[in-house]
């Protein structure tokens, strides 16, 4: 069924009795070309690829519990590409410019809303490692404008320029960077590969890998052993837990990310803003929630929740540029598990077992990355080789001292 | 201002009347009211429009749970949007508006949504919008926003501040209901530190709500008298107007007590809020329950409210929502609404209950067997359209409506850690599960215990528990009838009912959702909105759920709930932050010559948590660069002194520390000989530079090592580790000394002399040559150190006294080096001099360069084992192209070399395939008279003299620039042992 | 989160930095002739166990002591929490 | 005899004292301080003579309130010995040959600014500031705990209304505006 506004007219003139579910709930087949393990943003998005763009026709996603519910649902729905390194930006400027035509794309309206990330910049030196990075952008094809406090000042009045600890001076902006309604984008992806003939299997838990000489068969799962030729994993803060059936250790830990929503507020804010001098980012929802976060709890943890100190933190980082957030109040706290590799950047890659691939390590970063992933790890799937934007995403990195470290903290996940 | 529904009793004080404004009408009511009961009391029922349709609603509750009557609370900066009028306390020239409306509250321009909700049902948005592309951010985005949110922040500085405290106790009592009351008394008396918390500004729960007696008084009367004793005991603590908002790990909570919300405006000095840490041993959740309504067409009229919110008004703030009234209830509970309104004079038009025996009232009539299908009136309720047992419609002129639906037990906190609650088939609803946060247990309502008795005597029985008490205390008689119910949650048959009354998701939505396939609770819940409202769907997702469950063919419990997360009710953003912004987000470091350095005009900037003297201005200088080069030249030419207090220092002592330098610097220092200085490297684990400095060995057993000012915290923490987990068996005591004492750099050609005015030994450069380092006296006598070491590339020297007396140094330092002219020099001047040298600073150590790309390769000893060489050796590491520092001129000496600008072949495409590297560090050389950077550049090291691009396409530069050595000044290190 | 301090009882974990698994602890030795790869395992290979933890934590802002806690990173119950230089020891670290 | 005249903490020539409401903040300029590390393998002997100048060895989370000479215990085998400041100048010189080769000492006259605080709202004032039990600290405990993000000893003193605050002293105005704000808000 194709979506539009006709058809909405339409259904709303019939009593809405013409809308069928946005995907199928199919039986597994015992065999596929590939099984995707994961029924998130990333495994959603990789299938949906695979059928769409590398013309698969025997794709599952087996998926434990309901889609889209981990961290696709549970985050603060940044897209942006200002990313420094080479192994990174090219990847990230691929994926802003796969969201700017998403919606068209597989026909759902998942709110793509290019309205503007602006990173402010509190010291000198911060401005030259912001130039650089903006530099870097602009090198890589993706848009950066540096911009006076005078500048973010015109369009955001209320942001602190007259008692600042640590005062504005200047920012980072990315126009095309954003905001998406973020569970539409699992959504999204559900019916375009399902229309497209992937079999999407919930509440279908992955209990083991089945290898065999050193190749991957199939997986054991909760509804019976599935076949696959190509088995790909993207579990995101469950990596871990998943690779260890296949004796594998990963470069990775799982931390918690809380993330927060205040109630529904009048427009305020028109574009992400994030702090420099401390932990907090921000945007306004369609719907008038101000939706924020910060830092990591920075331990170990599954628990899919925080605790206060980090609450506390965010809400100072918000109270020091926006000292008008004091009278909004805060809804809503969560957590999800984030996959937070040893120098911050993800691996799309093959394993050392024949026919199983993996994709993860995407720290808190991973809701922007989402069709990027999925197209890299769908081209790998399909052909065995990197598409050119995730060259480096290697397991191998760590070996050969070749690492991706955005902020430049080195081998501990919490910082990153 | 007649208070028309104003009706007898209550806990109000009539004696006092105070004034208020809603939507710029006065009214009065009195102290003991909340916004709501007063604006019932004066015969308004209309409070605020819904999120979606924008359609007229009033008060649905009395409490913290309310979905519709959220205002803008006061006005100017302290506008305080989406307050719930149910929870706030009446003051004297309170000032509230209704919000989400264009036009006035009662004629909202926007209610053509309503008209048009066939259109805009659950996730239509997800199916149109989409054409073309640039449509979205431009036309439909804007409309949506500016249609959706509720109350508007006034855009100004909250002008109030917070507090933060930390509280300990044995018993955190959640909850001063007739289980709270009972258990705090439990506790009080046995001795134990109580903590009870209560989301109202009156404690006693319903107990302030019903007419029913508690032993030998009115069960108000039996809490005030509790509350009067609990007061008198010094081991607990009362804490009303206090919402336990979260239950966090290892039984911490978070509390927000509302210390000036009912005041027009806090006292000077004092907080608005406070957010309690509460660290409890045991707590005793005692939350009560809500009240849960019944859907069915136009439920959601202003005047259709919750039965228990009916009584609530009566009987606690004698208001009556309207002089008619009707009741639809599927248990006994709505009776008891009846009854009591009934004795307060109310006319009660109609009993309708879905239960064809349900009991009956001589006084009204009771509808048996009977549903309320539709309601009229435009905008507030005049009559509802009520189906009878036998099929009949028949019409009830009624102006509020009292629905029962049954009672939710207040499980939220149980489920805070990701516990589950269970379905309890005799009250109908989710009571917690087996798997409570650690230390915690439940009582009362909360628990699914409904009677008043029961709730003394669970509460009674958790303090017992909680503390290992030997027995119960007495507990007066009191109500104790049985629970009777049965469920019922929606009108068959009915389309436009509203489930979640903010958001506007009714029983069709849910039933559309189910029939797109988002089947699971969590999937309803988002296409939905469904329980997403600030209410966090306290009365909606019941029957959400029931519904779904009933589409699917399950049972509610088998459906489940979506996870509960805290807060458990909407809390000040302002609260978490506390006094934590403006000045006070960090504490701000102060170095020993700031005061001094303020005299002087200086102008300062922050390096972390530091304020350091950037550079001094003199007079007539109009542009910082006219100070800083001053600064520069005079300082070369002469000297100049600045404060380097803010660099780490660590004291490394014991018979292992030069054994243990020896591991944490990739460099030699188990050879260094005392009264010698020498500059070390450090590695992280990973080989990658982590931070360098200088360490000094002023005795055998004794080294004093310096770390950048970033760094301070995470080296000396780095120590510990390599210490307490890798060596634990070396002899070596770390102390950070960084505030112990004031250090001070003096540089350039006549440091020495200026010193020798101030040292008492003998410092001539045979005694104490370039590397030296000494326990010294000054000013005839005061210890101190001097290290005789430079930064700047001059002859230099750092002289260290303790911080007390840095003050009095620095202004020694400028009266005794008059004669030379001395000049203070801030941060910028020095940066300048070390890029003139070539030093590295964090711009160069930035965590992802190695010694090698430093150009210090060779200083990772091979020959010893240290923290990082394994790593430092990786092949990637270690490539013959790798980045290398150099410097950097321009071409043309006018033009500038700017730092984050990258470099580019002299010929070749610009992009980043052909990127070779970027400038770390920039400024103009007065002493060359041009600028100069150092940079990174792929196999810098055989590139010196090669001519490349330098090009910054952010800021619109591009220019040619010479590759040169990093050390722009005396690269043969003459001036330094001079 | 409280840890509780084998000297000093129950902290606030505010008070604490974490650094991460208490393998930290078992540095390999630079000399084997593995150590390329015992280094690559040691700094970049983590078990992240969805369960029972041994960690490294930091009393930053108590005492300085570094804490090996074992935590269950599901629930976050702590069952016991030792001085790391204890526990160093035990396993073999001296100088 | 040198010439040079300290300045407080707060870069006062006179320490500050303030009364807000029933709560005295008084600046204490008198202290003079030095940590003492036991050297591994002396840590009997170092005990023997700690206990000597102070009377005991004062356990985690304890502080000896002894005088001239009183410690409190910082860390593992480590402890910081305060003096008046008037006729101790030199400490950190003093305790060096006392302890010889069992203890590292080190000066720390410089690095803190210290605070008195009293007062009969001084529990309700701690709990403005800091998660330290204080209502259960009996006098004699001494705690490094955070303050508004500053790191700080919170010490019982043997009155009960009396409290001592020893933060880094770079950071002495912020921890004061703490201090002095927490002072007003329970006034």
């Amino acid at each position: 069924m194709r979506y539009s506004g006709l058809r909405v007219i339409k259904e709303a003139l019939t009593g809405h009795k013409g809308w069928t579910p946005a995907w199928r709930d199919p039986a597994p087949k015992p065999q596929y070309d590939i099984v995707i393990i994961g029924g998130g943003g990333h495994g959603l998005a990789t299938a949906y690829y695979l059928a769409k763009q590398f013309s698969q026709k025997s794709v599952a996603v087996l998926e434990k519990g309901w889609i889209g519910g981990g961290n696709v649902g549970r985050n603060t729905t940044i897209i942006r590409s200002n990313y420094l390194l080479d192994g990174n930006e090219p990847f990230y400027e691929f994926s802003l410019k796969l969201w700017e035509g998403l919606e068209q794309d597989f026909n759902y309206n998942a709110m793509v809303s290019q309205r503007g990330i602006l990173n402010l910049i509190h010291s000198d030196g911060q401005r030259d490692a912001f130039i650089r990075r903006g530099n870097a952008m602009i090198l890589n094809g993706a848009d950066a404008e540096l911009l006076s406090t005078a500048q973010i000042k015109a369009r955001y009045p209320f942001l602190n320029t007259h008692d600042a600890r640590f005062p504005i001076k200047g920012g980072l902006a990315q126009h095309r960077g954003g905001t998406v309604r973020h569970d539409a984008v699992a959504w999204g992806y559900a019916r375009g590969a399902d229309s497209r003939g992937v079999d999407i299997i919930q509440n279908c838990e992955v209990t083991d890998f089945r290898i065999e000489n050193g190749t991957c068969l199939g997986v054991e799962t909760t509804k019976g052993f599935i076949g696959a030729g190509k088995v790909g994993c993207a579990v995101a803060g469950s990596s871990s837990r998943l690779m260890a059936k296949a004796d594998m250790r990963l470069p990775m830990e799982s931390h918690v990310l809380q993330a927060f929503v205040s109630e529904g507020l009048k427009p305020v804010l028109p574009g992400v803003v994030t702090f420099g001098a401390g932990h907090f980012y921000v945007s306004q929802s369609d719907k008038g929630g101000l939706v924020f976060g910060g830092d990591i709890d920075g331990y170990n943890s599954y628990a899919q929740r925080g605790n206060l100190p980090v609450v506390e933190d965010v809400c100072e980082g918000g109270m020091a540029i926006f000292p008008m957030l004091g009278r909004a109040r805060l809804l809503r706290m969560w957590g999800g598990i984030m996959d937070m590799s040893m120098d911050g950047s993800p691996i799309i890659d093959k394993t050392h077992i024949d026919g199983l691939y993996f994709n993860g390590g995407w720290c808190y970063g991973g809701f922007k990355a989402t069709p990027a992933s999925g197209y890299c790890f769908a081209h790998l799937l399909a052909t065995d080789t990197p598409h050119q934007t995730a060259t480096a995403y290697r397991f191998d990195r760590f070996e050969k001292g070749l690492m991706i470290d955005e902020k430049g903290v080195g081998n501990q996940p919490n910082l990153h | 201002m007649s208070q028309k529904n104003r009706i007898a009793g209550g806990q109000i004080d009539r004696a006092k009347t105070l004034k208020f404004s809603f939507d710029g009408r006065s009214y009065a009511g009195h102290p003991g009211d909340t916004l709501a009961s007063a604006l019932l009391a004066n015969g308004v029922r209309l409070m605020g429009r819904s999120f979606k349709y924008h359609r007229p609603r009033g008060a649905l509750s009395a409490g913290s749970e309310e979905p519709n009557a959220l205002v803008e609370l006061r006005g100017g900066a302290r506008q305080e949007p989406n307050t719930r009028a149910t929870t706030v306390e009446l003051f004297d020239g309170l000032l509230a508006k209704s919000q989400n409306r264009m036009g006035s509250l009662r004629f909202d321009l926007l209610a053509i949504n309503d008209r048009l909700s066939n259109f805009l049902t659950a996730g239509f948005y997800y199916k149109t919008f989409m054409w073309p592309a640039a449509f979205w951010e431009k036309l439909y985005e804007p409309v949506i926003r500016k249609a959706a949110g509720l109350g508007s922040l006034s855009g100004k500085d909250d002008p109030d501040v917070y507090d933060k405290g930390f509280l300990h106790c044995d018993l955190l009592i959640i909850g001063a209901g007739p289980a709270g009351l009972a258990a705090a008394l439990t506790a009080g008396r046995a001795g134990a530190d109580v903590i009870l918390a209560d989301e109202d500004f009156s404690m006693g729960g319903r107990l302030n709500s019903e007419t029913f007696a508690v032993g030998d008084r009115s069960g108000a009367d039996w809490a005030a008298q509790t509350v009067a004793e609990l007061a008198s005991l010094s081991n607990v603590r009362l804490m009303p107007r206090t919402t336990i908002i979260g239950a966090f790990d290892h039984g911490t909570y978070g509390g927000l007590e509302r210390v000036s919300d009912h005041l027009h405006s806090p006292d000077a000095g004092k907080p608005r809020q406070i957010l309690w840490r509460i660290y409890a041993k045991r707590a005793l959740l005692c939350a009560g329950a809500t009240e849960r309504p019944i859907a069915f067409d136009n439920n959601d009229r202003p005047g259709v409210m919750l039965g228990a919110a009916l009584r609530t008004y009566a009987n606690r703030f004698g208001a009556a929502a309207d002089r008619r009234v009707a009741i639809f209830t599927n248990n006994d509970d709505g009776h008891r609404t009846a009854r009591d309104l009934h004795a307060k004079g109310v006319r009660i038009s109609a009993v309708v209950d879905v239960r064809p025996d349900a009991p009956l009232h001589p006084d009204y009539q009771v509808l048996r067997g009977a549903q309320v299908v539709d309601t009229r009136g435009r905008l507030g309720l005049s009559f509802i359209d009520v189906r009878q047992a036998d099929g009949t419609m028949r019409v009830v002129e009624c102006g509020a409506l009292g629905v029962s639906g049954g009672w939710n037990p207040n499980v939220h906190l149980t489920c805070h850690q990701r516990g589950l609650p269970v379905w309890d088939d005799a009250i109908a609803a989710f009571v917690p599960g087996e798997n409570l946060p650690v230390g915690m247990a439940v009582a009362g309502a909360a628990n699914g215990v409904f009677t008043t008795a029961g709730a003394l005597r669970s509460g009674a029985a958790g303090a017992v528990a909680a503390l290992d008490l030997g027995q119960t205390p007495d507990l007066p008689q009191t109500e104790d009838a049985p629970v009777n119910i049965t469920p019922f949650w929606y009108v068959k048959g009915c389309a436009r009912a509203w489930l979640d009354q903010q958001n506007d998701v009714t029983v069709k939505d849910v039933k559309l959702s189910h029939q797109e396939g988002f089947r699971s609770v969590e999937h309803l819940k988002r296409y939905t909105t469904l329980g997403m409202a600030t209410d966090q769907g306290k009365t909606s997702n019941m029957g959400g759920l029931a519904i779904m469950a009933e589409l699917a063919g399950k049972t509610i419990p088998q459906v489940g709930t979506t996870i509960f997360r805290p807060p458990y009710t909407p809390t000040a953003i302002g609260a978490f932050a506390g006094r934590h912004r403006g000045q006070g987000f960090h504490p701000t470091r102060l170095t020993p010559s700031h005061k001094w350095a303020q005299e002087q005009g200086a102008v300062f900037v922050e390096v972390g948590n530091w304020m350091r003297a950037q550079w001094f201005p003199q007079p007539g200088e109009t542009h910082w660069r006219q100070s800083v080069d001053r600064e520069v030249l005079a300082t070369r030419k002469s000297v100049g002194v600045c404060d380097v207090t803010t660099l780490g220092k660590i004291d490394v002592q014991g018979t292992d520390a030069a054994a243990f330098l020896n591991t944490i610097y990739c460099n030699g220092f188990a050879k260094l000989a005392v009264g010698k200085v020498r500059y070390g490297l450090m590695l992280r684990e990973d080989g990658i530079a982590m931070d360098d400095g200088t360490a000094a060995r002023l005795a055998e057993d004794h080294f004093v090592v310096t770390t950048t000012t970033a760094n301070a915290l995470p080296v000396y923490r780095h120590m510990e580790f390599v210490h307490q987990c890798l060596f634990p068996d070396l002899d070596v005591q770390l102390i950070s000394t960084t505030e112990a004492w004031a250090q001070y750099a003096v540089a350039g050609p006549n440091s020495r002399k200026l010193l020798e005015k101030i040292v008492d030994q003998d410092i001539s450069n045979a005694a104490f040559p370039f590397m030296a380092c000494a326990n010294i006296t000054v000013c005839g006598g005061l210890r101190a150190r001097l290290f005789r070491i430079s930064f700047s590339g001059e002859l230099a020297y750092e002289i260290a006294v303790p911080t007390m007396y840095g003050d009095a140094l620095i202004r020694r330092i400028m009266a005794e080096g008059a004669e030379f002219g001395v000049t203070p020099y801030g941060t910028e001047a020095l940066g300048v001099m070390r890029i003139e040298k070539g030093h590295a600073t964090g711009n160069e150590i930035n965590g992802t360069t190695t010694a090698q790309n430093l150009g210090m390769g060779r200083m990772v000893s091979t020959k010893k084992d240290s923290i990082g060489a394994v790593l430092s050796r990786r092949e990637g590491l270690n490539r013959a192209d790798d980045l290398r520092q150099v410097g950097i001129k321009p071409v043309d000496p006018a033009e500038k070399v700017p730092a984050g600008a990258h470099l580019m072949n002299a010929q070749g495409p610009v992009d980043a395939v052909h990127d070779q590297g970027y400038v770390t560090s920039a400024c103009y050389s007065p002493n060359l008279g041009h600028h100069i950077a150092l940079g990174f550049l792929k196999n810098g090291g055989n590139r010196i003299g090669e001519e490349l691009r330098l090009v910054s396409p952010l800021t619109g530069v591009e220019t040619r620039v010479e590759i040169v050595s990093p050390h722009f000044i005396d690269p043969e290190g003459e001036r330094l042992r001079a | 989160m409280i840890i509780d301090h084998p000297l000093l009882g129950p902290r606030d974990a505010a008070e604490f930095t974490y650094m991460g698994d208490a393998k930290l602890i078992d540095r390999p030795d630079p000399d084997a002739d593995t150590a390329a790869q015992d280094f690559h395992d040691y700094a970049y290979l983590r078990d992240n166990p969805a369960g029972w933890h041994q960690e490294l934590w930091f009393h930053e802002a108590g005492d300085r002591s570094w804490l090996v806690v074992t935590r269950n990173t599901l629930t976050h119950e702590i069952s016991k929490v030792e001085l790391a230089r204890d526990v160093a020891r035990s396993r073999g670290r001296n100088k | 005899m040198h010439d040079l005249k300290p300045v407080t903490a707060l870069g006062q020539s006179a320490p500050v004292a303030e009364t807000i409401g029933t709560i005295t903040i008084a600046e204490n300029d008198t202290l003079a301080l030095a940590s003492v590390a036991a050297r591994m393998g002396h840590e009997e002997a170092c005990h023997a003579i700690l206990k000597k100048l102070i009377g005991a060895v004062p356990g985690p989370g304890k502080a000896q309130l002894h005088d001239p000479q009183a410690g409190f215990w910082t860390g593992p085998d480590q402890w910081m010995v305060s003096a008046p400041r008037e006729t101790h100048e030199l400490l950190a010189d003093t305790l060096t040959p006392m302890f010889g080769q069992t203890a590292t000492i080190t000066e720390q006259s410089g690095a803190w600014v210290c605070f008195d605080v009293t007062g009969a709202a001084m529990s309700d004032l701690c709990e403005r500031l800091c998660a330290v039990p204080i209502r259960k600290m009996d006098a004699g405990g001494a705690l490094r705990t955070m303050i508004h993000q500053m790191g700080c000893f919170v010490i019982r003193c043997k009155a009960d209304d009396h409290i001592r605050i020893l933060g880094p002293r770079a950071s002495a105005n912020s921890l004061h505006h703490a201090l002095t704000t927490a002072a007003h808000s329970i006034a």
